[in-house]
């Protein structure tokens, strides 16, 4: 990888990482609405899969989408922008942290429906493989989620199409409150292989190995085989939702994931260790990355409000 | 001008679009039939009431795709490939299977252009085989479409003859917003004068197929075959009714019927989903808010009773709304 | 009297029926929480909203049973387990998350009894918290219980105060036939005076939290609030309005509507749902057909619009039907 | 076996084949309403199956759901008239051929929502598991269902709680008109085993082996261990329901499966071998079936038939 792929790769996770230890603070101050959901720690998955894919790929995010769209080229401004409810975010305040969608950007929105999004990206595989491209298109679930029976469902008729679909699985060991040991029957790697379809598992706290995994999904769609998956496991740093008191979780956890599973340690050790990047070109990415955040809520909580007659719009008819 | 059936109409303006635009295609389960089959053979079925009858052989598997038994993922591919910039088609085998894929109907495909701020369509036509009349019993006979249309986003439609089920069907394929498209099953052998050439009919204008003094009625789907033939019967006695056939329960042509009760003062409305916030209920509840004054007598609705579908046929023929319920209900509101 | 809040009373409502009943069990995500975590503890949640706090620390795992995330087993597992002679109660996490689980609500639950003749119940409740209020935007807002009235065979419970949810659960789970039971999320935390013993109310019978001489308004759920709040202003400049809550959309009280309706002779519906096929159309016909007579003016329906729930605050608090509605529509109907 | 039993198990699978022998030509006097689908060529997994379960044990059918009733028990006048939709039936006409129930004898319902019964199953498997009995829950799919989001949930459910669930798929080669080497990717049986649960492969048109298989996945739930599946392909001899035409298969496939995998014959066959049962016995088996079959429709045309009010019963109420 060149070193400009390199430092955009890392500006990218320090961009997710930043947005999204801001938003946990922000959010204390009442001034952004709703449930949140945090994507801290799983960094290195959404950019990892995200830095094989342009704009003519397709992803499908989850109810914990900040890092897939920021990852995807989301406009980090104009997301802050939507979390915040103003009419100049994504999507005009009307969705929020859970359907930041941006189309231009092959961006097919986070889903808050937990398995509602792998259907969808069938579907844009669908419309990659009747156009005759070369492209892919990326569906992104949890260990909680892989239990939902559309997921199978997904899995099942992407290999009867032999479509380019890439299901991602990001295992943070929690579904809510509830251990993916506990609700993951058997084991989620076989029960993928089972559709036929192989599986790449990579180190989800890893940017290089997310990202070797997905360059395999990608040859191996090309080639014209039909969809695969990747299996990351990671961390989730934060609650399941903005205020979740986690004591399901042991204090030791939480001090390990961010001792040493740490996708941004782990990256700046391994370019400083065989000098593809030097430690002064990481802290001025830094830098830039700690500025747009910083211009991203300045923007968003200076940015216009809706009115009450926006509610009628972007519907074909109202009673 | 040639005579069709309901299927065919359907059938022909399918092959018309596909035609037209390379982007619509169609999945669902049998759609053409036969898949890995001993035989050899994919276009064993065009569909379970062949609607999409001879599209794979003119088409081809890549535009007429037989799916697994796996309704989300049907939808939820139909969803996604129209965000996507295509023009999909699903096909549920029965009106009554959008329970497995109701999540992708009203929380994803109801709901992406508002949600997302209208920065997209999603330009999907679903098509519901509906209603009772075959003894399918109570998981093969609802109607399902008095649900759909509470839901904000959906289109829902449900052409009540073989003209309108074509035009009607050809206005859905290009409408940007999602279409839920309501075939009776009951109405597929039915046949009228439908032109060979690809024609639209407007979403959301109501059709009168018959005009009167003293009772507006209201129907939808195959209940408008059932008025019909009441209304041409108590007009050999002198009552003469306005028929207003909505073709869509959302958009609704409110205005029509509106003038119409304006004009005669009550009210008849009759459809075969079950009474509790069904359309019947609906449209008493619009014109009791917006055309009160015009009322000189109580509405009466004539939908099927609150209860599942039974199998057996007196009691599926009972459960029927019916000429007799429809005839005793215009009697009603004049007596 | 104690006094508790909403969340509280459902909460005791549960602890008292599983005491009562050893076939009661409830079954969700999360219900008792913590299962296979690092802190190796299993009551981390209680639920999302906290209603089953403590459940599982008296009852144990066998009956506070954590599910994967998949709603169609969980509510299929319930009317599996109703049949064969348990008590089950499902939590969804949100009401709209019924779309996932669609199929084993509207063709299995509330089928069966019918469906096979009445050789069987299917004493299944579901709870579901509804509602819009939370900023959680189109999928985690949304009502349902209009649509799940259109189902024959299910009752649907939707309790306004917290005195009603503890009594209106009790019966729910001591009910024979299937109940969904809608909890509004922005009364979780609404308090009142509610008994600490064990207690019934029945599902069928309406509230009438005032009563009054011009206006008849009938409430569901959370408008019930906001309808008491602008009842009682109104009483202020001398315009009084009999509330009803009916507490259940289905078993409907039509008795207790239609008497208070014969007497104010005008009628004003509230509800959260959007208005299509909605509860304030349902209910608008219904006095439209059987109340006719007693009409002195036009229904006026209070609805939210036919949109989905939008996110931002501004657009939300424009969305939900608030006290400002209530007020206008009482006006105009008085006009 | 004893030789009771075997005369049993040889009457129940004639019992069935004759049972929708005799309905494929009563429809086509029209005398019977709505869709009818036949069990004819896969008895032998019904009667493998329901021979070690009893009354205390579950069964959840499909939509071709003659097979499993006759077999768990059901009342063969009574199912008859049920077809009919007479009054007297088993669901009083209101369910039909696809509702088929007897809670008496533990049969939960057939089902016309393909992959509607699997989670059912894992209830009445909780049940069975909270009461501390020793019984199991049986649900029957094909392949077809076997694709249905339904199912896999089922599945993973019953394994995360450890419940006495049998989980048996019927692969008869088709879901409707289509092939189950089409609808089915990858391979059902890795797909099911990747939940962490045994599948008992059985041979479908073998009476001996289904029961085997069955044997194996009691004993399993007995021990504690919680759910299993059994896997049978066998044949089914009718299109899919009664009227289909049938393009899709070859005239050979139609053969081959009446000459080479017919339980009755392969039953008979082993039984006469190894002398455990004879000629004789065998056929006044047969023709005490052929009676009992006559009867019920005799008794079926002449059961008294529903009226309109009827409709109004059987639900908590009625506008
Ligand atoms: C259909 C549905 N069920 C339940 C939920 C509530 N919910 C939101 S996120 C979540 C956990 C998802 O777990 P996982 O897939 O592992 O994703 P993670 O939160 O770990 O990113 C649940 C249960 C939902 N949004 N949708
Ligand atoms: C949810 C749902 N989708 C589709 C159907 C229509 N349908 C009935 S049977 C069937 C095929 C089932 O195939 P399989 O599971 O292999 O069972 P078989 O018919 O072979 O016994 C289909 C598609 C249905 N009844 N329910
Ligand atoms: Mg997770
Ligand atoms: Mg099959």
């Amino acid at each position: 990888m060149d070193k400009d792929k390199l430092l955009r790769a890392y500006s990218q996770l320090k961009t997710i990482r930043e947005f999204e230890e801001r938003l946990n603070v922000e959010i204390a101050t009442g001034e952004i609405a709703g449930f949140t959901h945090l994507y801290a720690g799983q960094e290195a998955v959404a950019v990892g899969v995200c830095e094989s894919l342009d704009d003519k790929d397709y992803i499908v995010s989850t109810h914990r989408g900040h890092g897939h769209c920021i990852a995807k080229g989301g406009d980090v401004i104009d997301m802050m922008k939507e979390i915040y409810g103003s009419t100049e975010g994504l999507c005009k305040g009307k969705g929020g942290s859970m359907h930041i969608a941006d189309f231009d950007r092959g961006i097919l929105g986070a889903n808050g429906i937990v398995g509602g999004g792998p259907p969808l990206a069938v579907g844009a595989a669908i419309a990659i493989k009747q156009r005759g491209d070369k492209n892919v298109a990326v569906s992104f679930s949890g260990d909680g989620s892989s239990n939902q029976g559309t997921v199978f469902e997904a899995m099942n008729l992407a290999v009867v199409l032999q479509v380019p679909s890439v299901f991602v699985f990001e295992n943070n060991g929690y579904g809510e409150h509830t251990g993916a040991d506990y609700a993951v029957g058997g084991d989620l790697l076989k029960r993928t292989e089972g559709f036929g379809m192989p599986v790449f598992t990579a180190d989800g706290a890893d940017f290089f190995s997310v990202y070797d995994a997905t360059q395999k999904a990608i040859e191996h769609a090309n080639a014209g085989n039909g969809p695969s998956a990747i299996y990351a496991e990671c961390p989730r740093y934060f609650g399941h939702y903005v205020g979740d008191p986690q004591n399901y979780r042991s204090k030791e956890e939480l001090k390990d994931i961010r001792e040493n599973q740490d996708c941004l340690k782990i990256f700046r050790a391994k370019v400083i260790a065989d000098q593809s990047l030097s430690e002064a070109e990481l802290n001025s990415a830094d830098e830039e990355v700690m500025k747009l955040i910083d211009d991203a809520v300045t923007a968003a909580r200076a940015a216009p409000r809706p009115v009450a007659a926006d509610v009628l719009e972007d519907v074909y008819i109202n009673y | 001008m040639p005579i069709k059936t309901y299927r065919d109409a359907l059938n022909e303006a399918l092959h018309q679009e596909f035609e037209r635009d390379e982007r619509v295609f169609i999945l669902g389960e049998d759609v053409s039939g036969g898949q890995a089959g001993s035989a050899g053979v994919v276009d064993a079925a065009g569909g379970i009431f062949g609607v999409t009858k001879d599209l794979v052989n003119k088409f081809g598997v890549d535009r007429v795709i037989d799916t697994p038994i796996s309704e989300s993922a049907i939808i939820g591919a139909a969803n996604g490939a129209a965000l996507a910039g295509m023009r999909p088609i699903a096909e549920l085998m029965f009106a009554d299977f959008i329970g497995v894929s109701m999540d992708q109907i009203f929380n994803q495909l109801a709901k992406f252009r508002y949600m997302f701020g209208g920065k997209t369509t999603c330009p999907v036509v679903v098509r519901l085989p509906t209603g009772a009349g075959m003894n399918m019993a109570a998981q093969h006979s609802q109607t399902m479409y008095q649900m759909m249309t509470s839901v904000p986003g959906l289109k829902v439609v449900m052409p009540s003859n073989a003209y309108d089920a074509k035009g009607l069907l050809i206005s859905a394929i290009r409408d940007d917003d999602p279409v839920l498209f309501f075939e009776h099953k009951g109405l597929y052998n039915d046949k009228c004068e439908v032109p060979d050439e690809p024609y639209t009919v407007p979403i959301g204008e109501a059709d009168m197929p018959r005009e009167g003094d003293d009772v507006t009625v209201v129907a939808f789907s195959r209940s408008v075959k059932f008025a019909i033939k009441v209304i041409d019967k108590l007009a050999e006695e002198g009552i003469t009714c306005d028929l207003v056939d909505p073709r869509s329960s959302s958009p609704l042509d409110e205005e029509t019927i509106l003038e119409s009760v304006e004009a005669t003062g009550r009210l008849v409305v009759v459809d075969e989903s079950p009474p509790r916030c069904g359309l019947t209920a609906d449209i008493a509840a619009m014109v009791a808010s917006k055309g009160f004054a015009s009322l000189k007598a109580p509405i009466e609705q004539v939908s099927a009773p609150h209860t599942p579908v039974p199998f057996a046929r007196e009691l599926e023929r009972a459960y029927v709304p019916g000429p007799a319920h429809i005839e005793a209900a215009i009697r009603k509101t004049l007596a």
